[in-house]
């Protein structure tokens, strides 16, 4: 298999999670349209280590962006239930009092 | 080293301590006076331990290593480098600190410690104590909020109250003390003008410690400019000897032994020594003109000035002739204060330090010295038996004293200056204490006419000023010995030693006559005063003001430094010129320079003496001494004890004279005639100028710029403020136009920034070829 | 894929005779079958057996008729009656993923015994790091759980599966705790390696005697196991006196028979990482092995090329002494289940947090010291037994895939592959 | 079809499918569903790519945690309004035609790339004269590479292709094995710093999400409304309501400023508006657990 094919499926992912945040209203499908774009970003590191003379790096890199996904997840957990505390809804589009 | 910062610690602490302390505690003084039993204790401890290695022929390495827990570190050289050729005393001097180093001048924080630091460390902490002790009970009224002073002057209606000031007492005492012990112990010039100043502060701040009285302050204030006027001297000899030797420091950093650690730089003495020798040659062919500045060469009468002003210095802080006018006047302090001031510390400073540097001083200077404390020796005595102020008559004997002490220097007699300085700190400090007693007891009442017959109630007050008091007339009873000493207080003693250098002087130089006449007038006149001041006091058994009736003791912390003081000042002079104290400050003073040894000088053509020649006429000087003072004294005693003649006609017909004395000589007022008017009418008119010149000048510059600025207000206003208005107006419309654009909603941005993404790469690809890396 | 015989895996062997690609399909369909074989039959046994011991415990028989005297086949005909029952959805059930969700957790308990290897090489999947992939699929069951409870549209089934998901969520943690002390021992995180390291005459090879921080970690290993398999007394998911039947309430007939094949299935997986890791896995500890040792080297290449008979047979020995100490292990859960009584949530949760977490990181950190400890006192790296590191050498032979290092050493594999 | 090129297939509609299939759907908890997909096919990719300990990290990470953590969220935030949270229709199709763009983009990005030149550059660091040569002739050698090198890589443990957990753990204790210009290994610096960085962080996340999502009251049932997003508004209402009781009895009346005072301190306090004095007598079902 080429590069290339993995970096089609990479870019499949990362369109599809901008989608994800682009559309959903839901906090939480806003953090999986995130996931998705991370997993994407994951899936061209270790690709590139694979393929080319990124070698290891690539594939530390990954674990790091690994880790700090389960961490945003854990913090952004945390922010929506805030803001569910707060709002009582999970609408992002009903987060905008700052504006007003 | 440790006693010498321990009084600094104790008024640290009581500084700290006064923010959080209640005025009415009495912890500051017991913090003051614990730290200086502490370190009077680590004084002794180091005396002790001085005197028991003391045998310096037999001195090892292994004595210096037990001596150093005492005296804190000595730099043990291992190596005997050159032995000073001229200083065979034992002495201990180090360096901590450098404090600045240009080229080869260093300035270091040192310490120089010998027989003489010892002694004056044991004898400083000892009246310091005493006076603290002493405080505890005489500051008293000080623990309180609100003080009522009655010396002020004020409405009859109103009471002025203050808040005590008893921390801030002790702490002033600490530091006092404390600055007197870093003289003591330092080594340099100008280590010792730090803490010189410091004394002066000190006891500026203890002077004006009334400094609601309007005297008081002017009283502290004086003794600060006077003392002002005496460093500009110092200050300036420091300069020149700094010039010309290229160092200050007083002795070459070496141990126990003598022996320098390594290459020591050369000290004063040696440094001095070799100017003067380079420059002495020259005068081979003496010729008048050549005393001014000939060649290239060191002035010989540079070196002369240096001496006298360093002297001018000894000579503001021991208040000598002309400068003598502020002691009188610091009688303002409290009475504990100037007991502390008259013995141990400040005036004992100037004589101390003249000690330290006489081999510094050229024999002009030293002549000079002499006469100065010879003015000095009779104007105190004079003022003195005139005195109506109690404390006023132990001022001006202090000041004569001193003019004796500087006397003895003056005739290279220093160790003998050194020994009545001693004595003399101890028997002033009695009198003083004693002084303080009799007015804290009757409700600081100063005037002798009102005082008297006080003996009945006040008993160890009498007895320990009656010692006092004969220890400073120096009288004794002739020709009768027990144990083989003779029958005489210490003041017997050191005075006879200042009396027999001024007659072997005066032997061998006998046109100089004068000064042993004085010093013999002044013996005379010194039993008088003293004698009259206690029979004043004492003498009739009941007193003469009915207000005095219930007068009865102090409490033992009063009566307790007065009985120990009164044991020292009888016995600290046991032996005489062989005995202990004399010995130890022989054993430190550096020894009469080269030609100091009877060569005459050319000059002023004066022969020197040396011990010996002391030694020779020690009798005769001391029965001349004895006879003088027991002369004074019967004079008292006729005129104030017996009443055999009426003290009130004899100064009627004394009158001018009496009237010139209780009037300080008119000091004061030649002063102010002399000094003070001119420099205020010179002040007015530099005012004057000023006012007429100056200030429409300056006011036409401010007229000026203020119209300027006016102008640029406008220009401000109406040209730049309104730009940045319209430009922050149209930023705030264009802001609020593109908060529209802001929607708060996450989508919308995320939705925009993925466009701007594609839209970049689309023009990215578009228009630039070359980011194309494909086919 | 496992490995066939010395030096040959399966998949190796087929594509000789077969062509690389079907020889690929055929390898993963055979080990497919057997493991499927386990996974299926397994569960069939430990319900009949959990019948029986909760019937003894209880002072009764248990199932005795179908199938004879001690109703062998007593889960059998539970599974067909299963089979035969209507499936049913509630209405207020989210119904695409309700039917989903068994098949998920189903799904996941199976995927762990691809790691597994059952004897020296045979595991489906070899790979250096597969007790790690042992680990994260383990904790991929309660996904499964989470989506049935929530799909269900019941509040009991919701409440379960919040309660599974906060547990599982908690006890993954002390789980691979334990799971890395064994691993840190060793030095591998693979299973054939840790498995042959203990190897040897005496229960003194076995890790559990490594140490004493691994004989502690043994025992909260199994205690956590119990807890992320949500048995007794940690069964909080399903607390019947609670919750109805927790997540599972709204089952029924097949997809309700799934969550119970899943849970059995994970009761032997996770026994069968306890034996691989803390319990000499195919190793009896008696020294039988050394004894047989030379059988192994008995039939090179005997019903056919790169096949060896006796390799075969001592393989099929230590399976069969690998899957009778999962048993065991499965027995002890089932036993622990029908004594301890049930805690509650925030005990549950308190157990974890508060006590294993701590315990579990106190003997990390113990363990990682105790070898340097040793060392220094006593010169050697254990106390009983040979040093791991003399042992791991001589098992790194068999451990990583014949690919890569014994090619060299069997010729005839070899061909084979050509 | 080569059994690589079959698996990637498989996992490569897998993951792309589950990807689009998060993005298409609107039910939060199917989305967590092809979110799992997605991701448990991408650690199928993984294992492909020769990254097995990645792969379980992934499974691990991703599956285990941080999708159950979604779903958990997913419920307990389940008991807001039941309104639809679907978006409008314009704003899909604005969404789904960017999408498809930058899909394309990218896709023309990586084919337009000549990425094996690339490489070539990477690794002796110039421009060669060979890069010139067709893209097909390159392929061989860009597959054979592997992150630890070889078969016979001297990279510790690296005795089979994927095996990269010793690897990744030397170089996350700072030893890392690289190739250099000139084709030596040499030991590059690890990620040692990085890795205690990376763990800090994870603690400070960890204590941060626990203080974030911290036990809070609940707002009372009838406050649930669409407005009651400010909560000096509550504790207004608060008051008034303790007010118009307390008007009854002159006594009430006279203490209730107290207890008004009260209520607004602990408001404020709290924050979230909810009081236990105040509304404890008024709404005893205000504590709704979740």
């Amino acid at each position: 298999m080429s590069l290339g094919a993995y970096l089609a499926v990479s870019a499949v992912l990362f369109a599809s999670g901008l989608t994800c945040m682009m559309t959903k209203r839901h906090a939480l499908g806003v953090l999986m349209g995130v996931e998705l774009i991370l997993n994407s970003a994951c899936l061209n590191l270790i690709a590139f280590a694979r393929y080319t003379s990124l070698g290891i790096d690539g594939q530390v890199f990954a674990l790091f962006v690994i880790v700090i996904a389960a961490a945003e997840a854990a913090v952004a957990l945390a922010i929506a239930l805030n803001y569910y505390n707060n709002f009582l809804t999970v609408d992002v589009d009903r987060g905008d009092e700052l504006k007003r | 080293m440790l006693a010498w910062l321990l009084p600094f610690a104790g008024c640290v602490v009581i500084t700290v301590l006064r923010l959080k302390l209640s005025r009415l505690s009495a912890v500051p003084g017991w913090i003051g006076t614990g730290s200086l039993l502490v370190a009077f204790c680590l004084s002794l401890f180091s005396a002790g331990l001085w005197l028991m290695t003391s045998p310096a022929e037999t001195a090892a390495s292994s004595v210096s290593a037990e001596e150093t827990p005492g005296i804190q570190a000595a730099k043990v050289g291992d190596d005997a480098a050159h032995e000073t050729g001229y200083s065979p005393q034992r002495r201990l001097v180090g360096h901590w600190y450098s404090l600045a180093k240009f080229g080869e001048i260093d300035f270091p924080l040192g310490y120089a410690i010998d027989a003489l630091t010892v002694l004056m460390f044991v004898l400083v902490t000892m009246i310091s104590l005493a006076v603290h002790a002493y405080s505890l009970v005489y500051m008293a009224d000080e623990q309180t909020e609100s003080y009522q002073d009655h010396h002020l002057d004020h409405s009859p209606g109103e009471t002025p109250e203050r808040p005590g000031r008893f921390a801030h007492f002790y702490a002033a005492l600490g530091l006092f003390t404390f600055a007197m012990l870093g003289i003591v112990l330092a080594n340099g010039l100008l280590q010792i003008f730090i803490f010189w100043e410091l004394v002066g502060f000190s006891s500026y701040l203890l002077i004006g410690f009334y400094h609601e009285r309007r005297t008081a302050r002017l009283a502290s204030m004086k003794a600060f400019l006077m003392n002002r006027v005496g460093d500009v001297g110092f200050v300036l000899g420091m300069t020149i000897l700094l010039v010309t030797c290229g160092t200050l420091l007083l002795y070459p950093v070496h141990d126990l032994n003598g022996n320098t650690s390594g290459s020591a730089p050369m000290a004063l003495p040696e440094a001095f020594q070799a100017a003067v020798e380079k420059v002495v040659p020259s005068e081979e062919n003496h010729q008048p003109t050549d005393l001014l500045p000939s060649g290239q060469g060191i002035s010989y009468a540079l070196l002369v000035a240096a001496g006298l002003g360093l002297l001018a210095g000894c000579v503001g802080k021991s208040a000598q002739f002309p400068l003598h006018t502020w002691l009188a006047d610091a009688m303002e302090g409290p009475t504990p204060v100037s007991a502390l001031v008259h013995s141990a510390t400040m005036v004992a400073a100037g004589v101390y330090l003249a000690a330290r540097i006489a081999p510094l001083l050229l024999p002009e200077a030293l002549l000079l010295l002499a006469y100065v404390g010879v003015v000095t020796l009779l104007l105190g005595a004079s003022m003195a038996i005139v005195a109506r102020d109690l404390k006023l008559v132990l001022a001006h004997s202090t000041i004569s004293q001193l003019g004796l002490m500087l006397l003895g220097i003056g005739v290279g007699a220093w160790e003998a200056a050194i020994f009545h300085l001693i004595t003399h700190a101890f028997f002033k400090s009695l009198l003083f204490l004693g002084a303080g007693s009799v007015i804290h007891t009757t409700h600081h009442e100063q005037d002798l006419e009102k005082l008297g017959g006080l003996r009945a109630h006040l008993p160890l007050t009498s007895l320990t000023m009656l010692i006092g008091v004969i220890a400073l007339s120096g009288l004794a009873v002739p020709y009768v010995t027990i144990f083989g000493e003779s029958l005489g207080f210490s003041g017997f003693h050191s005075k006879d030693a200042i009396v027999s250098g001024a007659m072997a002087f005066v032997l061998k130089n006998p046109h100089h006559i004068l000064l042993l006449i004085s010093v013999l007038l002044g013996a005379c006149l010194t039993a008088a005063y003293s004698l009259r001041l206690w029979l004043k006091l004492f003498a009739r058994d009941t007193p003469v003001d009915p207000a005095l009736q219930q007068v009865h003791e102090g409490p033992w912390l009063m009566t307790w430094p007065l009985v120990v003081l009164a044991f020292f000042a009888a016995f600290c002079a046991l032996g005489g010129e062989e005995g202990l104290v004399s010995t130890l400050v022989e054993a430190s003073l550096s020894p009469a320079p080269a030609w100091f040894s009877g060569s005459t000088d050319e000059v002023v053509s004066i022969q020197w003496t040396n011990a010996s020649d002391r030694h020779a006429v020690h009798g005769t000087a001391g029965a001349m001494a004895l006879a003088a003072a027991w002369l004074g004294a019967l004079i008292a005693w006729a005129l104030y004890g017996l009443r055999a003649i009426s003290s009130k006609d004899l100064s009627r017909q004394l009158t001018p004279l009496v009237r010139l004395a209780s009037h300080r000589w008119h000091f004061d007022t030649l002063y102010r005639g002399f000094l003070v008017l001119p420099i205020l009418n010179l002040a007015r008119h530099t005012a004057w100028i000023d006012r007429i010149l100056i200030d429409p000048f300056i006011d036409g510059c401010a007229r000026f710029s203020e119209r300027f600025s006016h102008a640029s207000q406008w220009f401000d206003e109406a040209m730049i403020n309104r730009f940045f208005d319209n430009m922050a107006s149209s930023v705030w419309a264009w802001g609020l136009s593109l908060r529209k654009a802001q929607t708060g909603h996450i989508r919308q941005y995320v939705l925009l920034a993925t466009m701007a993404v594609i839209v970049l790469f689309l023009i990215l690809f578009a228009w630039m070829p070359g980011g194309r890396a494909g086919p | 894929m496992a490995i066939l015989a010395t030096g040959l895996t399966l998949e190796q062997f087929l594509s000789g005779y077969a062509g690389e690609f079907t020889g690929f399909l055929l390898a993963v369909l055979i080990h497919t079958l057997l493991l499927f074989h386990v996974f299926a039959v397994s569960p069939a046994f430990f319900i009949w057996l959990e019948r029986k011991v909760s019937g003894r415990i209880q002072d009764r028989l248990g199932p005795t008729r179908v199938g004879g005297k001690f109703g062998w086949l007593q889960s059998v005909a539970d599974g067909i009656k299963l089979i035969q029952k209507e499936d049913l959805a509630p209405a207020a059930a989210d119904q695409w993923l309700f039917r989903l969700a068994p098949y998920l957790a189903l799904v996941a308990s199976f995927t762990v015994f691809m790691v597994l290897p059952f004897s020296r090489g045979w595991a489906a999947v070899i790979i250096e790091s597969s007790v790690f992939l042992a680990l994260a699929i383990i904790s991929l069951e309660v996904l499964g759980i989470i989506l049935a409870g929530w799909s269900s549209g019941s509040k009991w089934a919701l409440f379960g599966s919040m309660r599974e998901a906060a547990q599982m969520v908690s006890y993954e943690i002390p789980l691979a705790l334990c799971a890395l002390i064994p691993v840190m021992a060793v030095g591998s995180l693979n299973f054939v390696t840790i498995a042959e390291v203990q190897s040897g005459f005496f229960l003194t090879n076995w890790l559990i005697f490594h140490d004493p921080f691994t004989f502690v970690a043994f025992f909260v290993y199994f205690t956590v196991a119990i807890a992320s398999v949500k048995r007794a007394p940690f069964d909080l998911a399903e607390a019947e006196s609670e919750l109805v039947a927790g997540f599972h309430t709204e089952y029924s007939g097949m997809r309700w028979s799934y969550f119970f094949l899943a849970e059995y299935a994970s009761m032997l997986s996770v026994s069968c990482v306890a034996v691989l890791l803390f319990l000499g896995g195919w190793w009896s500890g008696t020294g039988l092995e050394d004894l047989l040792a030379p059988v192994r080297n008995w039939g090179q290449n005997f019903p056919v090329q790169g096949f060896s008979a006796g390799n075969y047979a001592l393989n099929l020995l230590g399976a069969h002494i690998f899957l009778f100490k999962a048993s065991l292990l499965v027995t002890v859960q089932i036993w622990v289940r029908w004594t301890l009584p049930r805690l509650r949530i925030d005990q549950v949760m308190t157990t974890c947090l508060k006590y294993l977490i701590p315990i579990s990181c106190a003997l990390f950190l113990g363990a990682s010291l105790w070898p340097l400890t040793l060392t220094t006192i006593l010169g050697r790296p254990m106390l009983l037994g040979r040093p791991v590191g003399d042992r791991l050498y001589e098992a790194s032979h068999y451990s990583s895939s014949p690919a890569a290092t014994n090619v060299t050493r069997t010729p005839a594999a070899e061909e084979v592959v050509r | 079809m080569t059994v690589l090129q079959f698996l990637f297939a498989v996992f490569a509609s897998t993951t792309c499918l589950g990807a689009v299939m998060v993005a298409l759907t609107q039910n939060i908890v199917r989305m967590a569903f092809w979110l799992m997909v997605s991701v448990a096919s991408a650690a199928g990719l993984f294992f492909l790519l020769h990254a097995d300990f990645l792969a379980a990290a992934q499974l691990l990470v991703y599956l285990g945690g941080t999708v159950v953590i979604l779903v958990f969220g997913v419920m307990l935030t389940a008991g807001g309004r039941t309104r639809s949270l679907s978006p409008t229709g314009g704003e899909t199709i604005v969404a789904a035609a960017l999408a498809l763009s930058l899909i394309m983009l990218l896709l023309f990005t990586v084919g337009s790339v000549d990425w094996e030149r690339l490489n070539t550059i990477a690794k002796t660091g110039q421009v060669s004269p060979t890069a010139a040569q067709p893209k097909n002739e390159a392929e061989p050698q860009l597959t054979e590479s592997s992150p630890t090198g070889d078969e016979n890589s001297p990279v510790l443990g690296a005795g089979r292709k994927g095996d990269t957990g010793h690897a990744l753990g030397s170089a996350m204790i700072g030893f890392r094995p690289q190739w250099n210009r000139e084709n030596q290994l040499v030991l590059g610096t690890g990620y040692l710093l990085p890795f205690e960085i990376i763990s800090v962080h994870l603690l400070v996340v960890l204590i941060g999400a626990a203080y974030l999502a911290r036990a809070k009251r609940q707002l009372p049932s009838s406050r649930r409304s669409p407005d009651a997003t400010s909560t000096s508004l509550l504790w207004d209402q608060d008051s008034a309501q303790l007010d118009s009781s307390g008007s009854a009895n002159p006594a009430l009346s006279q203490s209730s400023p107290v207890r008004d005072d009260l209520s607004r301190s602990q408001n404020l306090v709290s924050g979230t508006g909810f009081s236990m004095f105040t509304s404890d007598p008024q709404s005893p079902n205000s504590g709704e657990v979740s």
